[in-house]
């Protein structure tokens, strides 16, 4: 098996997937010749040649709106959008026709598009390259949002994303692109989407988190556990939308406690949807209130301050500290 | 010379039939009597369906609906052009050429009372549903080119709909310059009525056609009567040849006038004269035709009466198949979201179902 | 004190302080000479001109862009867009421009706008004009959210929105534009954007809702006050962002119980939020899970269908009941 | 003829010292040499800036930055037109255009190593910082103009830059139709340095130029040699006049050449070659401005040496500054999230400082 970063593994899920079905198609700004920004798309154009390793005009709502007439054609479209931040511009395409294609024409038209895009801090980027705002895509109904942590599971997840009959906005954690490396198998791999992963059991407190904050999470864990003796079950979400709050709640109803690490802002990041189904299902489970550690509710300032602004170990491991002993 | 030219741009105006019904023969389409007919017979049965619902809407059987009276040549002369095969990709404003795509009478008044039920065309597969977001189907007829060409389907182009007002929207511009760079078969068909709402073309945009937008592209573009359907069909239909042979997207600007509501939520004496659509009632499309057709013999008032019995029957059968309508599963939502059902929505389907059980007011 | 409806109310506060300052515009799609396609903006075009009732073309990234140049250069621009359905194409002036300007200025330029528009269902409108999406403004941190509920408090709440120095989103339930008249006062009057409102107190359950669903609710608590003795304190949130969960926690604190309905869709509604701090300070007060009524995660269905996808009067009282009775 | 011509669009192209150094005496601006030698000392700055950035980043002591060398003749030739009542509405490679407005030369630095402390401009408040989502500005500047107009300050005119590719945004069309219906003075300079990123111009659009696009909005365009500062500076101000005299806005092309990469973390020789660059050396617009002063006798070799030095000296004294700068408010974000703080930004400042300060990570 060999090794290989998140971003080699992405390449290799668009590698494989155009190489099995001749509708895949990678389109985007700079995804050709350039291969990408971040080299995600690297080999595609000379493999598939530039019809299916489209490199598109500058305009994010005209990409998202040709992928939704090609999928309607019955391709199957990737498009890159270069960083999340510019994303927004296609919310207007995606809440509007492509969640609802499927709707609209009762089962006529779909989208199976995907929508990769990298997204969060700490890569010491400029304005606007930092953010994470999964909650816009995961409150609009029709869309799946999923969020890699791995080399791996990107893999798996984004052959998943392609071959899914319905649009998929796949969100890359930037900072992990290239901050580990880990075996992805020969064999081709998928994993179901809208399924979290228990990473590790445990029994004393449930963790949940997802995309470069899990492995900040896992750290603190790994820390704290080989400090004292204390079973922490972790938690990689993965899929955003839908939520599988049943492995979740199964968790908590089991642990009485539960802290969340997210890199959205805190009010109605995510956390805020995992804590409202904890209310619904096993609320009287609970031996502490679930703590988020969260970014904070202000503009994600430029890179000087970024950090400070991203959740840090030490801010994990308060929470933590502060559930167990509530 | 350092302050020199280097370009220059020219745009014309094709008119085939003008509104004192005088031909112009070299550039008269080639289409036999049977097809003459057979697009007179659409537009005419544009007109009454809409004039029909429009009576349904007053009475309270359907919801605020738009009315296309006059604009039947635009729309049913451009789909004229089109093949089964091709993407037909509109607006709202389209319904004769809806119908013209197989849709049956009766998916408008479903439609227009609240039913999605009424946005599947069960015969043509290559017709997009309406699409309100305006602007934003323009890049679905330019990916769906695209996805027809990738997959060999070479032959296949797409047109799409759209008013004066939507030129304004981003989508118009990128849609188009995509097309443009992409040397795609879209035909860009805007139906310039005038209007937006309330907004007159002049304050919708500085330029003096739209037809010259096209320049902004690097592709070709013209203006044409859009009340003279033989200009309509002829210019789409060069259009749409000329995209099948590799020569890349154009733009039409059909100048044309809405002579209705812009839908029947609006009160159009708020903000335009009555002489103004006075004017423009004198140049209708259909009475244009139809005039065309009895000079040329290939109509007479005998056909007129048959076919006017045949509409009339038809529709109100429609109108009552309609009225006996009643059978909406109530979930549907939840089997058209994915897909595969998931977790969450199995679970929130079973709640709805519990709920309007539950619920006499909506039993 | 002249009795007016919401339209009214909202036309009131619009020439009010159009009349008071000169800066204060309104533009958008057909709001001048058709004075706007609810009438909200009737009037204003032929009294202040029509440099300050604009008829845009039809662009809303172009309305909200030269809107943040004007709110820069000193104007107070409300924007009107014509259906909340529309807006979305809004989020990348929004997100990108004017949540942030007075971040990325350091205060020397700030945005001082409002983005007005009708939203929510119940009028049998067409497709995309029955969305209840507050929550992609409410996840933008620099915009503030607004949802009147009554005429009077439309007036008074626009009239802050218009004279307060940032960006304000002021979301009208247009379902109650014209369902009831409301007294007036004649003299001008605002209200504090960010405070919810406890329209009745009570003991036993506390109840939040806002825009039209604030009726329906109260409706129901009136119903059921009137055939049994309970005490239910009812809130209406007025303000989604900044959120006032003071006023909510206090009130949950000393009920213990708490339903939440809302007309946005279940996942990652505002509600979500208001149980996250709920449990995040009152969480050991609680003696039942909050309850949401809310819309359910689908498209939303064209209006033949609607009305059993927006919370009625009797799955709120179920909520009620079961939360009493939990 | 119904097939008729309704308009004729010509384009111009604009150079007043060519490559070669040969002046067209009747364009030539009327500048005194003391504006030469500021405008000239303007770019040569931004040159020896940009290339001690690049250097700073190289060492790691700057974030990403975007090289602007090859590009000075456009931004400083534009604004150079500019009053400082003007609005000025850059994206984020005009580094010598806002120099020009007064922004101290410490700003980039410490705006490229990453606080917001860099995008004030205490000089000038009519320039707006940096903005990086590509055509986003243009609205801006379209609104601002409209401010100014409606405020009686009827003189103020705004000038806003972008990249080619940022001509395939929906902000453009949506910004140049907007200003063009409201009849602002607005400059759209399209600084077309023939690359976003990895895509050449010629996929970026189909039309031959960008100057042309001008006629969809019915309104002036002009291309220009971007590397002739004499060129821009006349094409602006003329821009300029003409907008304050209430004939509209302008888009004008300035066909330059991004000599380096497109920002520091890019690689051009993944997708462009080594002989274009070399081709385009020679257009160098800063050597060609050096000429034409020399031989007109506003310049000569010791007045270079003094401002070599001068603005060596200055830069190098800021970078010190820079390099002792330490002093950034942990918790600004908080202070510029709204004039007024609200109940909860006040609680989780709170919260933040708690933490930093138990924090050892970030202390
Ligand atoms: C993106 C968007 N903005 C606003 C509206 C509201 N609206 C519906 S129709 C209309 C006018 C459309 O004018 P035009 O494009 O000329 O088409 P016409 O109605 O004249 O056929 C407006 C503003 C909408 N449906 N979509
Ligand atoms: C809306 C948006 N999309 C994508 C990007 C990423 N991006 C940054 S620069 C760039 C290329 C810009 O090209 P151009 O407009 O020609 O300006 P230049 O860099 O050549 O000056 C891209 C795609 C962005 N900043 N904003
Ligand atoms: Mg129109
Ligand atoms: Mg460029």
């Amino acid at each position: 098996m060999p090794k290989m970063n998140m971003i080699q593994a992405i390449n290799l899920a668009l590698h494989e997937e155009m190489e099995k079905d001749e509708t895949v198609l990678v389109m985007g700004q700079d995804v050709g010749v350039n291969g990408g920004v971040f080299r995600a798309t690297e080999g595609l154009s000379v493999k598939f040649g530039k019809e299916r390793a489209i490199d598109t005009p500058l305009a994010e709502s005209g990409i998202i709106g040709s992928a939704i007439g090609m999928a309607i054609a019955g391709l199957k479209p990737v498009a890159e959008i270069q960083f999340s931040g510019f994303s927004y511009l296609t919310l207007g395409q995606l809440e509007g026709n492509a969640a609802r294609m499927r709707t609209r024409s009762r089962g006529q038209f779909t989208c199976p598009l995907v929508m990769r895009m990298p997204y969060g801090g700490g890569v010491r980027a400029l304005e606007h390259h930092s953010e994470s705002k999964e909650t816009y895509w995961a409150h609009t109904a029709g869309l799946k949002v999923v969020i890699p942590s791995s080399p791996r599971n990107a893999r798996a997840l984004l052959t998943a994303a392609i071959r899914d009959p319905d649009p998929v906005i796949f969100m890359e954690p930037k900072h992990s692109y290239r901050a580990f490396k880990e075996e992805v198998p020969e064999k081709k791999e998928t994993m179901e989407i809208g399924k979290a992963e228990i990473v590790r059991e445990g029994s004393d407190l449930t963790l949940v988190s997802w995309g470069a904050m899990f492995h900040l999470t896992k750290k603190v864990v790994d820390q704290i556990q080989s400090e004292r003796k204390v079973s922490i079950e972790l938690i990689d979400l993965l899929t955003i939308s839908p939520m599988d709050s049943a492995t979740i709640n199964a968790s908590v109803r089991k642990t009485g406690r539960c802290v969340i690490v997210q890199e959205a802002q805190k009010t109605l990041g995510p956390a805020s949807e995992i804590i409202a189904r904890i209310n619904d299902e096993v609320l009287m489970y609970l031996e502490a209130p679930v703590k988020r550690v969260s970014g904070y509710d202000v503009v994600m300032p430029y890179f000087g301050r970024e950090k400070m602004y991203l959740p840090t170990m030490e801010r994990i491991r308060r929470a933590i500290e502060e559930t167990l002993e509530f | 010379m350092p302050l020199k030219t280097i370009g220059k741009f020219s745009l014309s105006y094709l008119q085939v039939l003008d509104d004192k019904g005088k031909l112009d023969e070299n550039l008269e389409p080639k289409l036999s009597n049977t097809e003459l007919n057979k697009l007179y017979r659409a537009m005419y049965l544009a007109r009454q369906l809409d004039s029909r619902m429009l009576k349904l809407q007053r009475q309270g059987r359907l919801g605020t609906i738009p009315v296309c009276t006059g604009q039947e040549a635009c729309v049913c002369g451009a789909t004229f052009a089109l093949r089964d095969s091709d993407w037909f990709v509109g607006s709202y404003r389209e319904l004769g050429g809806r119908l013209m795509r197989g849709e049956p009478l009766i998916n408008p008044m479903i439609y227009y009372n609240g039913y999605e039920e009424g946005s599947f065309n069960p015969v043509n597969d290559r017709t997009l549903p309406i699409n309100i977001i305006l602007g934003s189907q323009l890049p679905h007829a330019v990916g769906a080119a695209y996805g027809s060409r990738l997959k060999g389907e070479k032959e296949n182009a797409s047109l799409v709909f759209f008013g004066d007002g939507s030129t304004s929207e981003g989508d118009f511009h990128e849609a188009i310059n995509f097309a443009a760079v992409w040397k795609l078969p879209v035909v860009f068909f805007c139906q310039n009525n005038q209007w937006a709402i309330s907004t007159p073309r002049a304050n919708q945009t500085h330029s003096e056609s739209i037809a010259q937008k096209a320049i902004s592209y690097g592709i070709d573009g013209i203006q044409i009567d859009g009340n003279d359907v033989l200009a309509v069909y002829k210019a789409t239909k060069d259009a749409l040849d000329r995209g099948r042979a590799g020569e890349g997207p154009t733009l039409i600007e059909a100048v044309t006038y809405r002579m209705g509501v812009h839908t029947t939520a609006d009160d159009p004496t708020r903000y335009r004269k009555n002489a103004e659509v006075e004017e423009w009632s004198k140049k209708d499309p259909i009475k244009r035709f139809e005039n065309y057709l009895i000079e040329k013999k290939a109509w007479s008032a005998r056909k007129q009466k048959t076919m006017e019995d045949e509409i009339k029957a038809e529709i109100e059968q429609t109108v009552k198949d309609f009225e006996n309508m009643t059978d909406f599963k109530p979930d549907s939502p939840f089997d058209y979201l994915f897909e595969t059902e998931t977790d969450d929505i199995k679970a929130l389907r079973a709640e709805f179902l519990n709920e309007i059980g539950k619920d006499a007011d909506n039993a």
